[in-house]
């Protein structure tokens, strides 16, 4: 789960890391008022989940609340175009509206986890304000990764090299100590999946500053943390994923004309590939999931139905955890509450296949064994789909 | 021979109660798998199958001797449970449970591996060695026992897998699903040590996928010390970036873990790579 | 450092662990209105670091004001003598007046760290409300002792493992739960060498409430733990022991008249062993510590003079981290300040011990470097002291 | 032989800055220590007795092939510096602070132990093999290369027994300080199961004192596995139950550890227990 920059900086505060003074605002009436309060001069950000949003103009400053408010009223409620919204724009709902703040230095610092090393790896770069990309390609030195046993936590030693690499004198230490162990915290307690504040400012005081904040939470976390499942803003592209991630399905729309509805997330994958590899393309990839409840295969269709390119169906179910039976019974139930108004190809092995089988013949459908054969028909049907149809 | 695990092996099941792990009880029981106990806590006393249920891992293990548990827990409880195991003296567990927060296996991962026991999984189908244990929710029939060693991140795709090697008569020495979560216990790289020293696997097929560096470092072991031959397949040629495929762990991030890389390295290391699954069998026949 | 009763519960309270309703009064002109909130019956409770407390009348319950009143002005501002504070009784300044509570059961429960494993060990039992060594004799069954990891940290089959010894059903174990967990983070987060709960009652809605409360502070953690610090109260058996301490030296008072002042805790052990063998009697335990430093040696001489009963002074210093130049200019800067009345022996050996035989020389002192025959020497000094002198 | 240190073994110091840290590295170097490196935050390029400061243990490591720390650093940042010693790849490390949380130290012995390294102290007087190397704070000069192993949980009383033991012409394998804290690394067990192995100690020097129960353990050890003679002062013998005397482990709780039972325990496994720190040399000439 993807946070907005100001529900981010809300984090922070919380863990006392300092950011700059600011507020959302989400109609244009409230602006006034907020941008007396920082004395005219300020700077107007348009809140969105997408990165890419400072070269495309959603970050504008303003020396006085004319030019806030011309700001405001070009961003707000429109959707913004970034490098990362494929074409499509992202609405802007919220504008943060922060004071304009004079720093000495930007640096990159974040905090994710490292799959290699199973730990959580703070990284600190002096070459702040520029996509991190860029930075591992400008200058792989100028990153410094420190990794952190998650048995025994953060220590004193690593925030010291990372310090030091900044090739600074003691006096802004005691600052970046409190500051590194305060967003090391937020990381682990609030099971952020990533932590990136891009620029880091270092102030004349020898203090820090978040100037901006990327947070990303751990999916599998949110159980722990419903205050943030409250906050949640989800990105216009992925809004069937989330609810289909709600329905404990996993589903990524694609461009093809295929459906697919597989158990398990490799065996979805492998499927795509086939079908690729057969000549067609996929619509979507979706895992029905490990556990077996014949609701999902109710929810999985509701779902595929949902794409109005989709011309054929395939099912590919390999029974382990995920029971024939149970899929079976999911499709019957389905078909009781809408037909199928399109071509589907089934194939149905693996646990309770035989129980499985018998309920499709009650229904008048029937499965394939072999994955081959399934997609060999598959191609047939789809050949013979009228192109516009 | 087969690796990790054999019909000796005694096994508890936590979890026991469930509507899966009471459904996977009776299954592994089926296949001859020695389940001598159940452990959910407060149902201490009853039985699930025939099998006796105990309140806690401890009082499981003292009155069993078992050395390896199958773990069915929900995500929340899931971490706590291989600790439990392993503060109860479990040597192996087998981690079925999907979703559990990536905080929770960074700490489980570690402390497992500093107490000399072994993970498999989490967001596995477990592992099985033919005709003599099956620890897990794999469906027993499809395997059959011979020279292959089977490793795979992902589940379903294992049994097109083995489906497909025992259909073509290739059976299989043990299959080992070692997860499709981005923080697993057991990686490819340690289950190709364990078949190096099997003589009884003759030919290893690694089933990984998108996302993560296990099958770049498997690539290199497998070019620096592994002589067997070695068939591959790498789901999600398909896969769009940055988005996450089912699997937490599939992921492609900054174009890192892309399957052609992973495939390069693996053709680099000398294994055959395979472009669909229903090909591996005849990958492994040209071996034999 | 003992926490006193009201200062344990202020912390458990912090940690949200129930605790009866109540007040800490210090005068009985506060009684009133306290009485009077809680309804007029209530328990007046001592609060005096030594344990006893209950069999020596310090704890007594009152069903009307009037009754409070008189408890109260018996306990208050004058000693309580207990088995613990060894014939001298320890002055009552406070009274902690709590609501009287009906429960269901007494329970032990307590948090300490075993020396073996090196973990924090939790401690439940069904039989509470006396001594944990009276439980640990009557029942050593009825204490299920858990360990916990402290890498991993304290995990829900701890709990469990405690709350099943109970034998009862499922109805109380998320209050359990909670409770345990709550003050396991206190004893962690609090650096609690101890955490005891005497008896932890189970109400009738099945939810615990700590009746009463003992917590030890480790002294080495108290640089973090200011708060604490500052509520701190010294028994007045410690005193000395503590401005000893925060001095950087390790006092005990004994009931001999042989003073000694030793570098090293186990030689300062062995040397009061070696002055018994010989016949005489130690009059304290007196360590200057690893680290070297001369004024340590002034108020080491300032802590042994206090004590009228001190016929001879004996140092001993085998130097290591503690350098003997150090030892012997202190010795030197002392005299500077106060003239010896009473005769010293002196032993000084290892590191820089020439230097240190060096500046006692200028000043007209010597020291031996044998330790017998520096015993030696302190048997016919002390021996040639006329008694009652 | 000797055991655990020797000639080769390469030190740094951290907290090489530090009064204590600066004055024992000349010390030590006047031994022959082989000081190859110190580590004191910020002033990394200086150099102490001519030895080379490095801002971290990793940097010094690297730069001087270190395998052994030993520790000046105060109390309160002294574990985290044990935690970054063996992060950075060390395998012996001493700590000489006094004063370490409990809690902190919990962590670190358990970390430690996990990662296979090892820990001396803390609150301890180092460890030394008499004309190879020293690492600690004891006066070089009262030891002597010879057949007998030292343990001991004090400081200065070590001293007194070396000195003891030298001045009778008994010369030093190694000699440990384990320390007195409640939670120390390497225990009286730890030591005699390296002196069993070591040819060249041919009997053992135990110095226990009041509190826990190591010198419990090690009579049992001693009772059944060690056969090398043993002679065991225990001191506090007069120190009243309760107060903590000095090191924070030398407290006697609800009548356990008390000097009287521990050497009940030592007679019982058939080693020489002597009243007196000066009756050890006695003692052990008795030996041979």
């Amino acid at each position: 789960m993807k946070l907005l920059e100001y529900q981010a900086k809300h984090l922070l505060k919380e863990y006392h890391v300092p950011i700059p003074e600011g507020f959302v605002v989400k109609g244009l009436s409230e602006l006034n008022k907020v941008v007396q309060q920082l004395g005219g001069r300020c700077v107007v950000k348009a809140q969105i989940l997408a990165g890419g949003r400072g070269k495309a103009g959603g970050v504008r400053l303003a020396g006085t609340l004319r030019e806030a408010a011309a700001a405001a009223e070009d961003l707000l409620g429109k959707p913004l175009e970034t490098y990362q919204t494929a074409g499509q724009g992202e609405m802007v709902n919220a504008l943060l509206i922060e004071e304009q703040l004079s720093f000495l230095k930007e640096l990159y610092f974040s905090v994710t986890y490292d799959r290699e090393t199973q730990t959580p790896v703070m990284m600190l770069s002096a070459e702040g304000g520029v996509e991190i990309e860029e930075i591992a390609v400008k200058k792989t030195d100028s990153i410094r990764k420190v990794h952190v046993n998650p048995l025994t936590g953060i220590q004193e030693h690593h925030i010291r090299e990372l310090y030091l690499s900044l090739g600074r004198g003691k006096e802004g230490y005691r600052a970046f100590t409190e500051l590194v162990r305060n967003i090391y915290r937020l990381y682990m307690e609030r099971d952020a999946a990533m932590v990136e504040i891009n620029p880091l400012v270092l102030l004349p005081d020898d203090t820090f500053l978040a100037l901006d904040a990327k947070m990303i939470i751990d999916d599998n976390a949110l159980f722990r943390h419903g205050d943030l499942v409250e906050i949640r803003k989800v990105p216009d592209d992925e809004q069937q994923e989330v609810e289909a991630r709600e329905k404990g399905l996993s589903f990524v729309k694609l461009d093809g004309d295929v459906a697919c509805m597989v158990n398990g997330a490799g065996l979805a994958m492998a499927t795509m590939d086939m079908i690729k590899h057969n000549g067609m393309e996929p619509a979507n990839f979706l895992d029905i999931g490990g556990s077996s409840n014949p609701q999902k295969v109710i929810e999985a269709l509701d779902i595929i139905m949902k794409n109005p390119r989709v011309k054929v169906i395939f099912i590919n179910v390999f029974g382990g955890i995920t029971r024939c039976d149970d899929v079976a019974n999911g499709f019957k139930k389905a078909l009781s509450r809408r037909s199928l108004e399109i071509p589907m190809v089934m194939r149905l092995t693996g646990t309770n296949e035989k129980e499985g089988r018998r309920i499709l013949e009650e229904i008048g459908y029937e499965a394939f064994t072999d994955l081959k054969e399934a997609v060999a028909r598959l191609k047939e049907v789809r050949n013979g789909i009228r192109e516009g149809n | 021979m087969a690796i990790f695990v054999n019909r000796e092996t005694k096994v508890i099941v936590q979890g026991i109660t469930g509507r899966d792990g009471s459904f996977h009880t009776g299954k592994m029981l089926e296949y001859g798998t020695k389940i001598v106990g159940g452990v959910t806590p407060f149902k201490g006393g009853l039985e699930v199958e025939g099998v006796p249920v105990f309140n806690t891992v401890a009082e499981a293990v003292s009155r069993t001797g078992a050395d390896t548990s199958i773990i069915y827990i929900p995500p929340a409880f899931a971490a706590g449970s291989v600790i439990e195991a392993v503060e109860a003296g479990i040597k192996n567990i087998v981690c079925i449970t999907e979703g559990i927060p990536v905080t929770d296996m960074m700490t489980v991962a570690h402390y497992v591996r500093s107490k000399g026991a072994r993970l498999f999984g989490p967001n596995c189908p477990g592992i099985i060695t033919p005709g003599e244990t099956k620890i897990g929710i794999m469906p027993g029939h499809i395997f059959s026992r011979g020279p292959v060693g089977v490793i795979s991140r992902s589940g379903t795709l294992t049994y097109e897998v083995v489906h497909n090697l025992s259909s073509a008569g290739l059976g299989q020495s043990t299959v080992i699903g070692i997860g499709g979560d981005p923080i697993i216990g057991t990686k490819f790289v340690d289950c190709l040590e364990a078949f190096k020293e099997d003589s009884e696997t003759k030919a290893v097929v690694l089933i990984g996928e998108i996302g993560g560096s296990d099958e770049e470092m498997a690539a290199d072991y497998i070019k620096k010390h592994f002589s067997k031959p070695v068939a591959v397949f790498i789901a999600g040629k398909t896969a769009p970036k940055g988005k996450r495929m089912g699997h937490a762990g599939a992921i492609i991030h900054a174009g890192k873990g892309t399957a052609e890389s992973k495939v390069a390295l693996f053709r680099e290391a000398g294994a055959v790579v395979v472009d669909l699954p229903v090909d591996i069998a005849a990958a492994v026949k040209a071996f034999f």
